[in-house]
């Protein structure tokens, strides 16, 4: 029994820490947020590829790393932290469920792959290998060479084509910009079954783990903030109104990331109840960054409440965390049919 | 007690009901661009001026209409009643700075500037935080040195609404750096186009630009524009709090009964994500009864203001519970809001979401300030348990 | 519109306080609960009939002060501040449906009724103007001459005779023993219909207008406590830990007094929609008192967990009152029928 | 990272649950009377400690058994799953006083001591707190002057559990009134028969007597019983209140998934009081909801609680961290019994419930200790904003 990071595993954290703050620094992403669409992210992704980060869980034979899902959740920790950009849950999930060559194209970086789910509004018809979609929140479509999508019961591959129109939209989240998208393209059926369902899983408990990251990232900020902003003559994190809401979302961050390190060891080791696992830390998450998000807003005072201060595109991503697999309601409903049962 | 109005005041509400039903402008006619939305509020404002309904309960001596808080209030039901729009950018002069001169202003500053405000002939902004002097607004740090009849101003305010449209601003500056704290501070009408004036708009999580900083770069202002007397500024502020903290937001209180009104009839309409069938967010337990909490929520709060004007009729002064009424508003229309984006569901991400009279999604966003703005949350708290209870500082 | 009191409120009020610091301490109730029965409730009883607080919204002629709810409002603000026991209730309630020879009685504080609503449990046979009962949960038994009966569509009245068989119980709020109750006795019907309704509301107007006052005591409570109470060189309210949760006391107070008094006024009124103002009232004082009672006794710190302190007598009051004419639940379920319709 | 058990760990918890199903006493043989507790918790846990199974991460050298923190918890499990009868009147000695004499107590202290205490030979109780020294414990003022060869101590310490059945207490005393408050302190080995003590229990609102003040007037106390340097028992104390922070607890926390496992039972047989068809609790949805949301975080403070022995398991020492997962734990424990409340409805007036391993409506008001004992909820926000957060004081 060990819940803590290995020395191998705080260095993966590091490469990727540093990494992200070399290629996918918040102040980038705000630039890209605002529009600025000059640096594409086919370099960073090409880098991010040579650094093995889309394979990590794979075998070395099939050209990853032989590490696992709590290495990939260190990763996603990371790219949480730092609100990145980019279509990574759909590569690496796509890393696990392809072969030969689309396979090594994802790993190496050449093939972006966006994760949909398939909401109520949407239509996605497959017929004889194609599909007919017409998608209503696709994030990160723009970088993507193909879609990953999961229609809550089985997974496809859709690679881009010619008939791909994307539209961007008015998006809450800024740093995650969701498009419409049709299109009439070639379809593979992925994941199928029991593999479908572990997929998802895996999805959902990556998606935990970079909420982890923008959980721990909002105790930070409010600590910081309540260091060195004075008011009364003294850092208002001397304050208890400020210290005790700050030990609060510490208290939060915790609960939130030791549920995710239990549910995704228990996935990776393929545990009984994992699923049950999942949707605990999935819920727990969910309130803990939702709670998070806007308590760290309210700590930056006047300051909190501008575009320019980071507080607010962390409670946006949490609404985003939130609707990612199930919201909170879905996930209790799950723990009380388990309870009747 | 008494939960009846008079036959005057019945009488004062159908007249009300009646001239907005005739007269109010469309919303939609209001535009976003802040310039815009001034000239529109002003028209509006000067409308209602004009037919006697601007300041029901300023004195006839200002143009206002003389009439009482509680008929003030009665103006403010009608008025959200009708969904007439709220002349959002003449919030300071009205409910601020009006009031501030109403309580210390010179006779020539009260009979110049009132009538103007009243009929909204002039926008004017606050400047009173600065970056270093938020909730410890005593702190503030903008210094105003006196050079025979002028006053000159350098220093830097910040979330000031509205300042790039404003004609004046009520401006808090520190008149003598060597005296303690609350006692170095004067309370100044600046004319926003006096000269070494910087102003640069702040862009809100919200997205929109409403907030500016103000810069101040040696800008001289009349001496006669100090409102009470210089060193005195302290004093003359607390007035102006004292509005914002009694009956500032008063028609916001009344407003959102009309939110939760909307919400329950969002509910009614929107299919909720969650719930395997899709059935109404109204169907769904959880919803309803969240709702139904609101509904209570907001009643209640409706006999606090009655209450609060109640005791204000009597002592005729804004009464200290204001911050207590303050306080539970803000939190709840902050709730009332988190349930909206609830029973929107993933619909809000792409901020895809039915508008009708209210934008849902920028309503959220934009009462974050709510328990930040005009005095945050914890510092009602601090106002509450010191100044209402009596506990030590 | 006023919801302030008026000066002649303010002197019932004083005429109350007065009364009750000298009947009813709260010390006094304490050696009650502790099994001290040597000073019975009978003179008490006699000198709030002597003083007309059973009848004050009586008709003059019908031996009352011609006053009306709110002032009813006003005595049970005092009776909830003071936890004072006593079949006060029923016996105010009494006072409005017993006519002639019985309602005198009541007036004048020599027929106590002491008031019950039956419960699951409960056995309520009425057959021939008598009636076969076994109740489970009477408060005020031992010093009542009579029951007021509510079995939520009618309201009856038993008087006592030697059939009765008391037996107190081991009750949570010791200032409230609740007692099971046995009886064969007569009985008549004193309220049906509308009228039966209409005193339901008024009961629970008057539970709430009782909880309004214990609530403002919380408030009181913890405010005195936090400025004496020194700890770090300083009085406890003046960290932002205990001030900032006695400013939230205060606000529920407030809450809870606002929508009382307004659904007081509505009743009194008999404006169309006052049992849904009554509901609201309900449910934000049971909301007030439950968290203000669980606070109060956190501000006291170690002296709030003694039996010594009176801190936990009010939380215990608080389940009381949640309890009486439906908890929290039921009433938000009413609310939600209202929106639902 | 993993969540297997090393096969050492495994073979332990398997004898573990053996022992536990073969030699468990009855928890009804332990009856309600203190004394009569004491007794049957000093049988059981002589019982434990001669089978080997008494300080399970105890060295060997004083009686334990000298495993890992983990197998300690893993004890801790199979002793909550086996319903095991807890040792509380011994909770003390076993989980406050013999953990500070291993790491601050002289060899004699140590061998004289350690094995009474784990063996269950003696009560031990607590004298830190005083009337004027709560949450503030360096205010404390009971005086001990030095005399000789003893200390000679007056004053008066309160909340005091077990007080009147202990034989030893762990008593902090100032010993030098000129010094700075952190400074002056000692802590003793007070035995509780010396003369001049005078014990007065105190009621609690559960209406049970647990806690005593104790009142000292010119006991003498050898001055070997001072663990530590004299003067320097503040150290001492902390290294105390570490244990309290970090492991005092964490066969609380185990067992409160017992508690919550319980509560659902609960609901599964309690008729509900507000539905209408008075269908069960667990078929309410709300109450399921909130049922459900308990089951979610009393597995997430399983997990916390063993990232906190990963953590520790590696630097060796209680991790600071501690107070993050007793303040969480200490408001699940109320929120569980809230619960229970609600499940139960009006028959918790007349204290009318279902008697099974819980009495609920004891157990939802003793629990309102547990965010005010052994620190109150906001002194760990304190510990955690400075401490752990470094956030300024």
């Amino acid at each position: 029994m060990d819940l803590m990071q290995s020395q191998e595993q705080d260095a993966i954290q590091e490469t990727v820490r540093s990494f992200l703050g070399k290629q996918l620094s918040l102040e980038k992403t705000r630039r890209w947020a605002e529009g600025d669409a000059a640096e594409g992210l086919d370099d960073v992704w090409r880098e991010a590829g040579s650094l093995g980060f889309f394979a990590l869980a794979l075998e070395e034979t099939a050209g990853g790393s032989g590490f696992s899902l709590t290495e990939e959740m260190i990763l996603f920790n990371e790219l949480g932290r730092s609100l990145a950009p980019g279509p990574w849950l759909g590569s690496v999930l796509a890393a696990r469920v392809l072969g030969g060559a689309e396979r090594a194209a994802v790993v190496d970086g050449s093939l972006p792959c966006a994760l949909v789910t398939i909401r109520d509004a949407d239509r996605f018809e497959v017929e004889g290998g194609r599909v007919r979609a017409q998608l209503s929140q696709v994030a990160d479509a723009a970088s993507a060479r193909a879609l990953l999508v999961y229609d809550a019961a089985d997974w496809y591959l859709v690679r881009r084509d010619a008939s791909w129109e994307i539209a961007s939209q008015r998006s809450l989240d800024p740093t995650r910009v969701l498009s419409s998208l049709t299109c009439d393209s070639e379809c593979a059926v992925v994941a199928r079954g029991e593999s479908a369902r572990s997929l998802a899983l895996t999805a959902t408990i990556l998606s935990c783990a970079e909420a982890v990251g923008g959980i721990e990232r909002t105790v930070e900020m409010s600590v910081e903030y309540g260091k060195v902003r004075e008011q009364f003559g003294q850092p208002i994190g001397s304050f208890q109104a400020v210290k005790h809401r700050c030990a609060d979302m510490a208290v939060r961050a915790e609960v939130a990331r030791s549920a995710t390190i239990y549910a995704t060891i228990a996935l990776r080791d393929g545990v009984a109840n994992a699923a049950h696992h999942v949707a605990v830390a999935k819920l727990l998450c969910a309130d803990a960054y939702l709670q998070n998000g806007a308590d760290n807003i309210q700590n930056h005072g006047g300051m909190g409440f501008t575009w320019e201060c980071d507080a607010h595109l962390y409670m946006k991503r949490a609404h985003g965390f939130d609707h990612a697999f199930g919201p909170r309601a879905t996930q209790l409903e799950a723990l009380v049919a388990e309870l009747r049962a | 007690m008494d939960l009846t109005f008079s036959p005057e005041e019945e009488a004062f509400r159908r007249e009300a009901r009646a001239w907005l039903e005739a007269n109010k402008p469309a919303a939609d006619e209001r535009g976003e661009e802040p310039r815009q939305r001034a000239e529109f509020d002003r028209r509006w404002q000067r409308a209602m001026f004009d037919a006697g309904w601007a300041g029901i309960n300023w004195p006839t001596e200002y143009g206002g209409r003389g009439a009482s808080l509680m008929e003030q209030v009665i103006w403010y039901e009608e008025f959200a009643r009708a969904k007439a729009p709220e002349p959002t950018t003449l919030f300071v002069g009205l409910k601020h700075g009006g009031p501030t001169l109403m309580a210390c202003g010179s006779d020539e500053q009260k009979s110049f500037h009132l009538p103007k405000i009243l009929s909204g002939e002039v926008v004017w902004c606050q400047g009173f935080s600065e970056p270093g002097a938020g909730s410890d607004l005593a702190g503030l740090q903008t210094r105003a040195v006196i050079d025979g009849d002028d006053l000159v101003v350098s220093g830097q305010k910040i979330w000031t609404s509205f300042g790039d449209i404003a004609q004046y601003q009520e401006l808090l500056v520190r008149t003598d750096p060597e005296a303690p704290r609350h006692k170095g501070i004067s309370w100044v009408i600046c004319p926003m186009d006096a000269k070494g004036m910087e102003i640069r708009p702040i862009r809100t999580m919200a997205g929109h630009e409403e907030f500016c900083e103000v810069f101040y770069d040696e800008v001289r202002i009349p001496r006669a524009n100090v409102v009470g007397a210089i060193n005195d500024g302290w004093k003359v502020a607390m007035s102006t709090l004292s509005f914002e903290r009694g009956t500032a937001f008063l028609s916001e209180q009344v407003r959102l009964a009309q939110l939760v009104d909307a919400l329950v009839e969002l509910a009614r309409e929107t299919p909720l994500e969650s719930s395997p069938q899709r059935q109404v967010a109204l169907e769904d337990e959880h919803i309803a009864r969240r709702l139904a909490q609101c509904t209570a929520e907001v009643e209640a709060l409706r006999a606090m203001t009655y209450r609060s004007v109640s005791r204000t009729a009597r002592t005729g002064m804004p009464s200290a519970e204001g911050s207590l009424i303050r306080l539970f508003f803000s939190e709840l229309q902050q709730r009332v809001c988190r349930l909206a984006m609830d029973i929107l569901g993933s619909r809000i991400l792409r901020w895809d979401v039915p508008r009708g009279e209210w934008d849902w999604v920028f309503h959220y966003l934009l009462v974050f300030s709510s328990t930040i703005a005009a005095g945050t949350k914890e510092i009602q708290r601090n106002i509450i348990g010191e100044r209402i209870l009596g506990l030590p500082r």
